[in-house]
């Protein structure tokens, strides 16, 4: 009993630790290099280039999804794709965060109308953050990082604030 | 694995479609018969995307190897299939842009333009001056813009990633200022029918000319990195042989056809625009390799350049659209208008009914035909020169599936 | 002679290197949008907080997406009550065909590019609800939760 | 202190040295290709981005450790460790300083050339035991440039060797002290007769770290990510901390064999002994930036083309030039044999 005070799921030395790790998850978030279409140029490409250099926040790109931390579904996603989308998601080691990026990701957007099209990747996967836009800037993505990371950093204060009230 | 689709005989293979003799391709079809060749070892089969790097966007190829080698490739498209030629039937005739520019995602504005070329030419309007010189000047810029992106990811496809964040250094310029001009960084809803939406802001010209001047050398060391590595000639020097008569039986267009030694350029043959007006050549490639296709890309980006310069240099003055109707009731009719855009020829083939929407559109999107090309070049080559021969093509997966 | 090509390209990245970082230190130093720059769509207000919007559907109808919804209720007078005008802020391409085709310069394309939002529900806002007149009693709603350790708006607590 | 203990202590030394340089080298790599390619690299993580690969690896030791459903479970587990061990016990030879290596082998050239040699087997393992065909070719093809490149490397060491007449690593550094005629140190990269060989050693080594132009093993625009496609957490750590241990052993071997590991010309022995670790480490981290310039730059080089250059131009040149050397320290009696 006395043990599991001091190494339990709710123990302050398990709380802080996770909060290390989720701090280190937040600062080195690898992104799934996957775009279907127009927002990849921006939210992939640009995003990464010289001038608003991803690298700088410890985020760069994967090819393999085994390694990835972050999908950034860029673009449309129709009936087709979907199930391709599904299985990469599938295959990302947890802890994973997915970005809907553009604003066919977030909703459809200007294809909407056409039966083909997906209503918004969240119809599939959990989407964390949304990033409308069509596309949006490569600053918006680099913004939709940040709120991310502060979404991934929350969770350890969640909980200890709920450690606090059940005392 | 799937099951053999071939039995062993005495007499040797037999395939559904017929007996099998060694050193010949099968009767009817050009698939060699899973798991057999001269060596006796097993063919493998990879699927290469929707998601893979150097697939540029969401293709799918179904690649037979054996060992390196590429045995047999089937082209599969559809992953980015959104309708933009049934959509276009409930959009105005204004609004039209807004959908062409997702269909070719890099080179936005010859989508726009060929649309509103359409438009005019059923409702007979004459375009001023200015707008057709501004938007030949923004066209010239996205041609840019669009061969830069080229650039950079056939460079990723060679491992090299200088190339792409040097190319992405150069196009962010072009993008602010086609920002500033139009309003976003890539889709500019700019051009409409009888003009342009607005004005060219003030000083852009000063900003563009300095542009040309920086950006002249940067192409020359992209040159230099890229061409003048020999790494790099040993691998595109005589791969991916696009013969005069394959050009012409696939319908390619653009720089790919002008790599192959065939000379057409809608620019210069069906001129629009303000190109009657300018100075250009034209480059053409001898055999029609991937070194072709390269060379004539880097070339044209130096003939854009110099357009350019004539353009902001030439500007003249008057309105920047012409008086056209608010909702704009083309007569009933059809029309083909086709633009030279940074993939070959871009067309809008428009059926009217005199209503406010189009009744049919046809968007001829170049790279669908250069997709049909990837099952007639790639057998026979490498695995590794089978993903930069991707790259060399330059295809747009938003114009093949649309 | 073979490797001449590979040294001068050495020698390129190298000038380049020594040409300096062009990076924009986004959250830090941010690069100025054009005057033209188009975002997410805004209402146009003037000191009070008023709006010009007359429900006169012209920008309802002028959205290709058709994402843009407005409700108005006709009184016995014949004067028209505004009940909301929603836009699907996540499926909306920013054309600023609404912008243009809007009579009383209702609208215009705002300067923010900072839109991403955790839930799909904050993706439609109605956008005749006065941002500035709702604050307070936002700012009031967040003071009730205690402030997070690195959770500060713009830079996280150890950026540097 | 027993000599039990004292050997223990140099192996956690070189292990912590390991894992120090590849968590710094990872951190080097991202800063120097970011300034090649104009833009910052990791800059928000910690004092100037200090922290971001201690990030990193904090991150990768807490994801998930996926094991794919049809993998060869044992190669599976074991290849990361194939690959990670024989980096590691390459820097029992390396000779810091006259003082510091963890054991001062009489074959150390020969013992660190063929334990560097083991890792193609780990990436073998790798690739076929992730039951991916990507992995399986990216594993082939490091098999295939490894064993090529092998006899190139052995090859083009052997020139030092018949000069000083060891394999002696530390007293292949000893023989390099001193100047040329008081103006040239006497290192073996400011002698003529070693060129050719040095030029064969670096393009040999540098096929041997799987670094651009010649990652095709890892072909990222081909392979996806070669070998290292369906490892996720620490076992791809591992890969890529063993990558950049190999960049270093390269870079170390290069110096000491060419450069003069830790002698420093015009300075007196007794100023040199006290800092010959940190002239030692300077050297191998300016190869090593060399190494990663020619990373950001050069495309890289097909299968076949490099197959072709190792056995038709390499090992001829590379044989042709060991009998000429030999005929030229023998007619002019050039060697300078070490104890």
């Amino acid at each position: 009993m006395a043990i599991d005070k001091l190494t339990g799921e709710n123990s302050l030395a398990f709380i802080k630790s996770e909060q290390l790790f989720d701090y280190a998850r937040s600062n080195s978030l690898w992104y799934l290099a996957f775009g279907s279409a127009c927002c990849a140029i921006e939210g992939l490409m640009h995003a990464s280039g010289p001038r608003f250099d991803f690298d700088r926040m410890g985020v760069f790109f994967r090819a393999s999804p085994r390694q990835a931390d972050v999908m950034i579904v860029a673009g449309t996603v129709n009936l087709k794709l979907a199930e391709t989308v599904r299985t990469l998601y599938d295959q990302m080691p947890e802890p994973k965060w997915v970005v809907a990026f553009g604003a066919c990701a977030n909703t459809g957007g200007p294809f909407r109308e056409y039966p083909n099209v997906l209503l918004g990747v969240d119809k599939i996967l959990p989407v964390d953050v949304y990033v409308p836009g069509c596309p949006p800037r490569p600053e918006s993505i680099h913004f939709a990082f940040r709120e991310l990371q502060k979404k991934i950093r929350g969770r350890a204060e969640e909980r200890l604030e709920a450690r606090r009230d059940s005392r | 694995m799937t099951e053999p689709h071939f039995t062993v005989t005495e007499s040797g293979l037999m395939t559904p479609e017929g007996m099998y003799i060694p050193g010949e391709p099968p009767k009817g079809i050009r698939r060699i018969p899973k798991g057999v060749d001269r060596l006796g070892t097993e063919h493998l089969i990879v699927n290469m995307g929707p998601q893979h790097p150097s697939t540029h966007g969401v293709l799918h190829l179904i690649v037979e190897l054996d060992g390196e080698e590429v045995v047999t490739v089937e082209v599969s498209i559809g992953f980015l299939h959104r309708g933009i030629e049934k959509l276009a039937e409930s959009r105005r005739f204004d609004h039209l842009g807004t959908l062409m520019d997702r269909g070719d995602y890099v080179s936005v504005i010859h989508g726009e333009q060929a649309v509103a070329l359409a438009v005019e030419k059923l409702m007979e309007i004459e375009v001023p001056a200015k707008a057709a010189w501004i938007r030949t000047l923004t066209a010239e810029l996205t041609r840019l813009a669009s061969h830069l992106v080229w650039f950079g990811t056939f460079g990723l496809d060679t491992g090299a990633m200088g190339q792409f964040l040097y190319a992405m250094r150069d196009r962010e310029v072009l993008l602010d200022i086609l920002e500033e001009i139009s309003g976003q960084r890539m889709m500019f809803n700019y051009v409409r029918p009888g003009g342009v939406v607005a004005d060219l802001p003030t000083g852009i010209e000063s900003r563009i000319l300095s542009f040309c001047d920086t950006f002249e050398v940067y192409l020359e060391e992209h040159d230099a990195l890229l061409g003048g590595n020999e790494i790099f000639q040993a691998r595109v020097k005589g791969i991916g042989v696009v013969s005069k008569e394959t050009a012409l039986a696939f319908g390619l267009t653009g720089a790919n056809l002008r790599a192959s030694g065939l000379g057409f350029d809608v620019r210069r043959d069906r001129p629009y625009d303000a190109y009657p007006e300018l100075e250009f050549d034209i480059p053409i490639g001898t055999i029609g390799d991937s070194w072709d296709r390269y060379t004539v890309r880097m070339e044209e980006m130096r003939q854009s350049l110099r357009m350019i310069r004539q353009l902001v240099g030439g500007m003249p003055g008057g309105p920047f659209t012409a008086k056209v109707p608010k909702v704009l009731r083309p007569p009933a009719g059809e029309v083909y208008a086709s633009v030279e855009s940074s993939r070959g020829e871009t067309g809008i083939h428009l059926f009217t009914d005199g209503g406010t929407t189009p009744y049919r559109m046809h968007y001829r999107a170049a790279s669908l035909f250069t997709c049909q090309l990837f099952e007639e070049i790639l057998p026979g080559h490498l695995f590794a020169d089978a993903c930069m021969l991707l790259g060399s093509f330059d295809i747009m997966l938003g114009e093949v599936d649309r | 002679m073979w490797g001449k090509g590979i040294l001068n390209g050495m020698r390129i990245t190298m000038r380049n290197m020594l040409r300096g970082p062009i990076t924009v230190r986004y959250p830090y130093e941010r690069v100025t949008l054009p005057e033209r720059a188009r975002w997410a769509v805004e209402v146009v207000r003037d000191e009070s907080g008023a709006h010009k919007c007359t429900a006169c559907m012209t920008c309802v109808r002028a959205c290709p997406d058709h994402i843009l919804d407005l409700q108005f209720t006709t009184a016995e007078d014949k004067s028209k009550h505004i009940d909301y005008l929603r836009y699907e802020m996540g499926a909306c391409m920013m054309c600023g065909l609404c912008v243009e085709a809007c009579p009383f310069d209702a609208l215009k394309m705002g300067q923010d590019y900072e839109l991403a939002k955790l839930t799909r529900d904050e993706l439609t806002v109605d956008l005749l609800v006065d941002v500035a007149a709702a604050a307070p009693a936002r700012a009031k709603k967040a003071s009730e939760v205690p402030a997070g350790g690195t959770d500060d708006s713009r830079g996280g607590g150890t950026d540097g | 202190m027993s000599p039990e203990l004292a050997s223990l202590l140099r192996i956690l030394a070189a292990v912590g040295l390991m894992l120090m340089n590849g968590v710094i080298l990872i951190y080097m790599l991202r800063r120097v290709l970011g300034r090649l390619h104009q833009r910052l690299g990791p800059v928000h993580v910690g004092p100037q981005g200090l922290l971001q690969t201690p990030m990193d690896v904090l991150k990768l030791l807490t994801k998930e450790d996926i094991t794919p459903t049809n993998v060869d479970k044992a190669l599976y587990f074991i290849a990361p460790a194939a690959v990670f061990t024989p980096s590691l016990m390459a820097y029992a030879a390396i000779p810091f300083s006259p003082t510091w290596m963890v054991t001062d082998l009489d074959t150390g050239l020969l013992y660190t050339l063929v334990v560097m040699s083991l890792v193609s087997m780990g990436l073998l393992m790798a690739g076929w035991a992730s039951a991916n065909k990507w992995s399986l070719i990216g594993g082939m093809r490091s098999v295939g440039q490894h064993i090529a490149y092998e006899i190139p490397l052995l090859l083009s060491v052997l020139p030092v060797v018949m000069y000083v007449g060891t394999l002696n690593l530390s007293s292949i550094v000893e023989a390099q002290s001193g100047t040329w005629l008081g103006i040239l140190p006497q290192w073996f990269i400011t002698n003529p007769l070693f060129w050719p060989a040095f030029i064969i050693f670096i393009v040999s080594a540098l096929i041997k770290v799987n670094q651009t132009p010649f990652d095709m093993s890892e072909a990222e625009s081909e392979l996806v990510a070669g070998f290292a496609t369906e490892y996720s957490s620490m076992k791809f750590g591992l890969f890529f901390l063993s990558e950049f241990s190999n960049s270093f052993i390269v870079s170390a071997l290069a110096v000491t064999l060419f450069f003069g590991g830790w002698t420093l010309p015009f300075v007196p022995d007794e100023v040199l002994a006290p800092i010959a670790p940190v002239v030692f480490m300077l050297k191998v981290y300016v190869g090593i930036f060399v190494l990663m310039w020619i990373r950001g730059t050069l495309p890289r080089v097909r299968m076949d083309h490099l197959m072709q250059f190792a056995w038709k131009i390499l090992i001829p040149a590379v044989l042709t030039w060991i009998l000429v050397f030999g005929f030229i320290i023998k007619l002019f009696d050039l060697g300078r044999p070490v104890g």
